[in-house]
């Protein structure tokens, strides 16, 4: 079993992200990924770019942590999570998961429930830079509910 | 000498993403420095939220943290939004 | 929305088909792809190659209709869906689906219910090539349960 | 003349996976096709099993089917398996 994170502002190519990954997980039987991209459109406005901040080693450790617990919860064999910070423009990929399994349907659940974290609880802050001048992307009333989702110590 | 950081709206707040500042002696706690920089850049009460968490040298802490020893602090704004 | 199935004895690599499929998606949000490598083991055994057989277009149109359902039931901007046949060695990828929405659980829902299908009901005949021999893969009893899965006129 | 395919553990059965023939007038629909099949091949009763499906001209069609315009008549086993 092989968990890889990696934060960075470096483009990727998901598909060539997927390619090296079946490649060392081809015992593996099923691989599921996930790949985001920059969508141009947000509430009704144009969206150019977005910008992304992390806070390491927080950011890197608190998705290592979740693939940890993806690890204890489904039997996969390789988990890859890579997530661009900085400026990213409209049409480039932002996140990209993949999970191996033997299991089908441990594959699909494992890569949702990474997802889940990265889109709500990962540490990131988000600017959407529009026409109109750039706006910090408040969390929804979702995200806010579970609002003590860190531990304070 | 202490750094502070200030991420995603917290910055565009305070003009900047992180300092350099020496904390006078009225700051011993997290609690007391929110107030004392929510003071310093008239910022209307965005660093009293309970949204706004605090790391020391990359860990949460609660408001009765003692900073004394601190190298790093960085005020969080919430995340998420998809 | 486009809709592609391609049912070949081509090899193809599963990384470069997201690249591609990446490209013409890029107003989607999100990709889901799910691949599946043919495994060196089954029942204990070594495996060294499958054999499918398919019967076109059967085999093609039936997979059609199971992206049209798909694409009735969840916000999907595009599918695609490449399955190997003829001799596929282990380790070689026998197929790949992928699914773009700007709705990021629609893409893993469509991408799992094609599978789902692709795995069960697709019009595909399996063989093993072991070292004691040539086996068919038999049915489990879960694809047997819904036999009447064909309509009949 | 009509085109046989044997899908699956069937080409196994019949030691080819297709032929052509003249099918016999004591052979009208899908039923007699079954029997006449399975003893031409000694195939035990597989061509009887109701899992193996008959599709004509590439229709799955029922037991009742006449033949008589068929160019194409397919022997399907069960699929699935994972």
């Amino acid at each position: 079993m092989t968990i890889e994170v990696i934060v960075s502002k470096d483009p990727f190519d998901a598909g060539l992200l997927l390619s090296e990954f079946t490649k060392t997980a081809d015992q593996a039987g099923g691989i599921v990924s996930f790949s985001g991209q920059v969508r141009p459109k947000a509430n009704q406005e144009d969206v150019s770019a977005l910008v992304l901040q992390s806070y390491e080693p927080m950011t890197t450790e608190g998705i290592r942590a979740r693939a940890v617990d993806a690890q204890k919860r489904w039997p996969l064999d390789q988990i890859l999570i890579r997530h661009r910070i900085g400026l990213i423009s409209t049409g480039e990929t932002i996140v990209f998961v993949a999970t191996a399994s033997a299991h089908r349907r441990a594959a699909f659940e494992a890569a949702d429930f990474l997802m889940d974290y990265l889109k709500t609880e990962a540490v990131f802050w988000k600017k959407e830079v529009t026409e109109s001048g750039e706006h910090w992307i408040e969390p929804r009333k979702e995200d806010y509910q579970d609002g003590e989702r860190w531990n304070v110590d | 000498m202490l750094e502070l950081l200030y991420f995603g709206k917290l910055g565009d707040v305070t003009g900047k993403t992180s300092e350099q500042i020496e904390l006078p002696p009225s700051v011993p706690d997290l609690n007391s420095l929110r107030q004392w920089i929510d003071e310093r850049f008239e910022a209307d009460g965005i660093f009293l939220e309970p949204t706004v968490r605090i790391a020391v040298d990359n860990e949460i802490k609660s408001n009765d943290f003692k900073i004394s020893n601190a190298r790093e602090i960085a005020f969080l704004p919430p995340v998420g939004g998809g």
